[in-house]
């Protein structure tokens, strides 16, 4: 379960090199800034709510930057601020939907390659199956990268949708970021045998289980299983097993369902602590390089903040002319009366 | 399952120029159905047909028959049996720039496909402001009336009329079918297409001309609008779906006794063509509205509200609904009572005809 | 998932007599809950309250905080995240003899289970011929007004109407939450019970004796009824949930303009209490209804069109339905242009009392 | 996968004695009659449609033979008329369900221990879940007993099911009837790995598959199964591996979608013909057994058809007075204005 051979030899994963080590280190540096601040947001009034993703840094922003922004498409949860970054994605627009802008966010996906942020937890799971079936039917070789967590994992979409995908040999990625909790639920009460890897032998496709606090490791399994999908060889399951570290999202409390000692046994090897360690132990950074993604990173939080404390609301007729592509006449009724309603007022 | 009239193949498959051009052809709903589905994949390579069963075997009820021979197993294919996968995989396709036009094999099995339907597909255009367009036609053989097992004869235009997002429509005769789903399954909406089971076998004329003969009250060049079929001085009958050809015999019998009875062919469910439902009844003055699902938060009582909204002064009485009961749609031997029956929608004539003030 | 009022812990758990007794006391309506909850666990050793997180944590609303603590691990369970399997088990838990209490986290989770609502829980009593009851009270957070996620608004009352077999109800304040859900809880058949969850935290007066006393139009000894929550002669306001407490807002104001509000609670929404309605718009003659749904195929039409029926001699002019609009839930920042705000509903007011013939 | 050890060593799950090979030979020939008469019924007008199970009898008997009714629950499909049989089921109320004359069945589900027909595809197997907690949470030790197709497998609910039941070790059997198809589509195109049962693995409970034409092994199976269940030990998967001889249903034209051929080289050996042969081999019955089974049989069913033909529909007021416990107002006027409205007729 825990290796993927490669369908060309090798080249389709190669080990990252210095530049790409550092390129991770800074991102995951920026990534754990941008999460601390946007909590702090939500205490000082900014925005009306956070999901953090402290602690599953390596495994966002490792599969994240496996992607090929040129052909694939990923399918984010709610809780991806870390593989948005990692793709590139405006952070602004992304953050918008903390601040209550907009649900799914101001970015493009089309552009961004990353579609709305998904609310519904496994919703978007068979998206991406439907997507990725798309590709073989148009012989392209883009491969779609469906994020879920531990506690998703329960839902009946991912069941459709791994079977689904392994009858049609669609080139998805399942990604699951097991990170122990559903809010208040343990993995041991959520997902009956311990593994969600471990449920692809039975749709007969690979599953990988690794350690999600190894960005490497991460990147390594994602690039595999990528090459996997693209060399037409059908689904795989990746199980990135890390912990949420913070709490479920702002208004969560987690004082009620576990102990401060259980977080800290659970919580395992900080993912970023652990790259820096290998990066100073190989000699590929230094305490310069150190600090410099750290004030790289407190001056993107502050030019992100700028552009969140900026961002107005949305006017309000977009409610009505963003439903459909061909409006209708009893929807044009509807904003004409809001709009005199409005103005009155 | 079991017991329902869905083996009979359609005669054998009529051959049809490539463009339809100005003709009439003696069609069943099923053949109509079928000519439109055929059109489309012939016409946008980006179609795509797949359910449960409408590959090899053409649909349960044929709809989709021969058109995988035709357009090969990529246009038109069998999935496994889970229709929010159905449901939730059009999305992915959709995002992918497809026209999926999915099949759910019967209306109560569109149930486990809810939560895509709503939260998905529904919404994914106004998520992604307008730059992912889910242009999704959902096929759902529809109502009750062919003596099926249990969840084989839902109706459920009234909840999804209430969806935001998504436009219902539901054709009553085999033109009607072949034009409606000709332009659904072209539209960059996702619209919900309910076909009317029990009318399946049934032939009419198709006029394949007409495409573009604007309905009563709907904008020219667009089928979009409610129809009159039949006019009529004394009352509006509104329908849509299999009630429909049940309103035009009540209508003709009426007619014996004096009364004449407009019939009004509702055709979209959302949105609702309120102007053709107030020009009609500011007309005729009474109005009594048909449906097969339960009454109690049924579309009747929404086409009721917009009838008194617009016509309040000139009613004569208030709106009657004629409708299925507030019972789970019963089995076959009880079929008959529940569905509103000639006699019942003759009551319900009579009520409004006899209403007396105060 | 982020961004709404959830954590607040209820006051210390407030200790509370064996028998409630005659008292009064003041609670927010998600301490009124969670007494009602306890009560029921006490007095029925077969409720069970189980769904996502409402075990150790007490639900992310806290609505069944340290019922587990004090009632044990089975009656008060987690379980894994979904909402079909929730429904689902319910289902057989009835089967076996319990009364199933689960919760759905937010309205919108509700989605993925609907085929077991709709198909199984509305249904098994009728299929099983009255062997196979389905006593289960089924907790729905419900409507929006929050700022919260998407999916964290909805309003599903007309879904829920529309389906034979199930009853459907939503208290206004803290003193009908109690009741209605001691009341819910206890009935052998399936009741879906939305929480207004914008007004869990109001304090309001909870009178424990006034049980049987009969809301209007109610039989007496049950609390099935609608109920006036402010009698007026100008005109009638409907409404249920969350918003009631708006409307009687909106009635003061209007009373300042010198018009006479009534304000009926709906509470139950199906059945609907049409003796109620009627009652009170004969005597207004005028009727505006108000909901956060969006308008087509809302409640408001059925409320609507059971006024229009009941009172067609006496209404003055058709009756207004102020409601959310025909779109997707939006995101906080526009969430106060989507609710009927207290501009819209005297809009609606004002409406109706011009309201001029031909 | 293919034995589980019996929790009591051995005395859960006994051979069949020679008495009780006969039972099930009768029983087996009792249903193949009797479903052949209910397709011949369908063709004669008598009932509007059927749903044969030729070919899973073995599977059908087997395991509803398995049963203790005395603290057992069964949750069928649509196609198990060979489970209620053996189950002792009246059989003119099972078959009034095709008759059309009431959803779900006229048998009383409660004193058969057999719940309602289902006609939605995986519709019951959460059902089962949620009764077998009960049984947890009661100390009872009674077990269901959920049955599922090929096809149904592929649901959401079912994957909700045997996670929630793995989980909670609810006593579960799921008792998977692998027939080949499911309407038209073959299983190699449904259960991506091709093994329902290979899917328990992943949820960290047993499963078991069997050949579903050997009735002894679907006996031996089902009773193992059960007495694992009964010991506390959690859910296990049985896949039963069959075949569906006859059409989908009595309105289905399997020409479409199956040659002769391939029916002929998918069946396998006839359960029914496999059984007498045994029982002929080892002694246990001869020639005069096997008629006497046939003519039993035959009195069966035209009984049976003779219930059929006698039942009438049910009285409309039932519409009205069966959906609730407690009737509505609402539902009370309907059913006057109904009353009102056919008797004018
Ligand atoms: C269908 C659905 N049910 C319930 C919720 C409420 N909810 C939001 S997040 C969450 C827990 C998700 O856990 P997991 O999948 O492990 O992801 P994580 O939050 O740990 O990233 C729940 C129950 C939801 N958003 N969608
Ligand atoms: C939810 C749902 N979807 C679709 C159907 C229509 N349908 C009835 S039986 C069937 C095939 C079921 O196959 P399987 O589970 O293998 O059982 P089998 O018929 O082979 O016994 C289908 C698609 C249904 N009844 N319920
Ligand atoms: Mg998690
Ligand atoms: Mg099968």
């Amino acid at each position: 379960m825990d290796t993927l051979p490669l369908p060309d030899g090798g080249t389709a994963a190669p080990p990252p090199t210095p530049d790409q080590l550092r390129e991770l280190y800074s991102l995951m540096a920026a990534v754990r800034h941008l999460d601390a601040a946007a909590v702090a947001w939500q205490r000082q009034g900014i925005i009306p709510g956070y999901a953090p993703e402290l602690g599953q840094e390596a495994a966002q922003v490792g599969s994240g930057y496996a992607v090929d922004t040129a052909r694939d498409f990923v399918f984010p949860t709610y809780r991806e601020m870390g593989v948005a970054r990692a793709m590139g994605v405006d952070m602004v627009a992304y953050m918008s939907t903390h601040k209550a802008t907009w649900h799914g966010g101001l970015y493009d996906p089309v552009a961004s390659r990353l579609a709305p942020i998904q609310a519904v937890v496994a919703g978007s799971v068979l998206h991406a199956v439907g997507w990725a079936h798309g590709q073989t039917l148009e012989q392209n070789d883009g491969v779609a990268l469906a994020y879920l967590g531990d506690g998703a994992s329960s839902q009946g979409d991912v069941h459709e949708a791994m079977n689904f995908a392994a009858v049609m040999k669609a080139p998805v990625v399942f990604f699951v970021q097991n990170n122990g909790w559903a809010i208040s639920v343990p993995t041991e009460r959520q997902v009956a045998g311990g593994s969600v890897a471990a449920r692809a032998a039975g749709y007969g496709i690979p599953g990988l289980q690794v350690d999600g606090n190894d960005v490497i490791a991460v990147l390594d399994a994602t690039r595999r299983a990528i090459a996997h999908c693209r060399s037409g060889r059908g689904p795989v399951v990746v199980e990135a097993m890390t912990y949420r570290r913070g709490p479920h999202s702002t208004s969560d409390d987690p004082g009620r369902y576990r102990s401060l000692d259980e977080e800290r046994s659970g919580a395992g090897e900080d993912p970023l602590g652990r790259l820096r360690q290998r990066l100073l132990d190989d000699g590929i950074a230094d305490d310069a390089f150190f600090a410099a993604a750290q004030a790289a990173a407190a001056a993107e939080e502050a030019s992100v903040r700028e552009g969140i404390e900026a961002l107005g609301p949305r006017p309000g007729s977009e409610m009505f002319d963003l439903v459909f592509q061909e409006t209708t006449p009893a929807l044009q009724n509807q904003a004409a009366s809001w709009r005199e309603e409005s103005e009155h007022v | 399952m079991t017991g329902f009239r869905q083996a009979q193949s359609p005669d054998a498959p009529t051959p049809h120029p490539e463009a339809p051009g100005k003709r009439t052809e003696q069609l069943s709903m099923q053949q109509a159905l079928n000519r439109a589905l055929d059109e489309v994949l012939a016409e946008n390579p980006k179609a795509v047909i797949f359910g449960e069963d409408c590959g090899r075997l053409g649909g349960v009820f044929r709809i989709t028959d021969g058109l995988q021979a035709k357009h090969g197993e990529k246009r038109v294919f069998d999935t496994p049996l889970a229709e929010s996968g159905i449901l939730g995989m059009s999305v992915g396709l959709a995002m992918a720039g497809f026209h999926p036009i999915p099949e759910v094999q019967f209306d109560g099995f569109a149930y486990p496909a809810v939560n895509q339907i709503i939260c998905q597909i529904a919404r994914m255009n106004y998520r992604s402001r307008g730059t992912l367009p889910m242009p999704i036609t959902l096929r759902v053989p529809s109502f009750g009336g062919i003596r099926a097992p249990e969840h084989h004869g839902e109706s459920l235009e009234a909840l999804f009329a209430h969806v935001p997002g998504l436009k219902v429509v539901s054709p009553s005769n085999p033109h009607e079918a072949y034009h409606l789903l000709k332009y659904a399954a072209t539209r960059p909406d996702p619209v919900i297409f309910m076909e009317p089971k029990s009318r399946y076998w049934q032939k009419g004329d198709v006029d394949f001309g007409a495409a573009d003969a604007p309905g009563a009250g709907s904008p020219a060049g667009a089928p979009t609008g409610a129809k009159v079929m039949r006019e009529g001085r004394h009352l509006t009958l509104i329908a849509w779906g299999a009630m429909v050809s049940r309103c035009l015999q009540v209508a003709g019998l009426a007619a014996e006794d004096g009364i004449d009875v407009e019939v009004l062919d509702l055709r979209w469910i959302k949105p609702i063509d309120a102007d053709a439902l107030v020009a009609s009844v500011r007309k005729t003055r009474r109005a009594v509205v048909v449906h097969e699902a339960p009454l109690t938060s049924g579309l009747g009582a929404e086409v009721a509200q917009l009838v008194t909204q617009g016509c309040f002064d000139t009613l004569k009485a208030p709106v009657e609904r004629v409708t299925g009961f507030d019972v789970p749609y019963p089995s076959g031997d009880l079929e008959d009572e529940y569905i509103p029956n000639i006699d019942r929608i003759l009551f319900g004539i009579q009520r409004v005809l006899e209403y007396k003030r105060g």
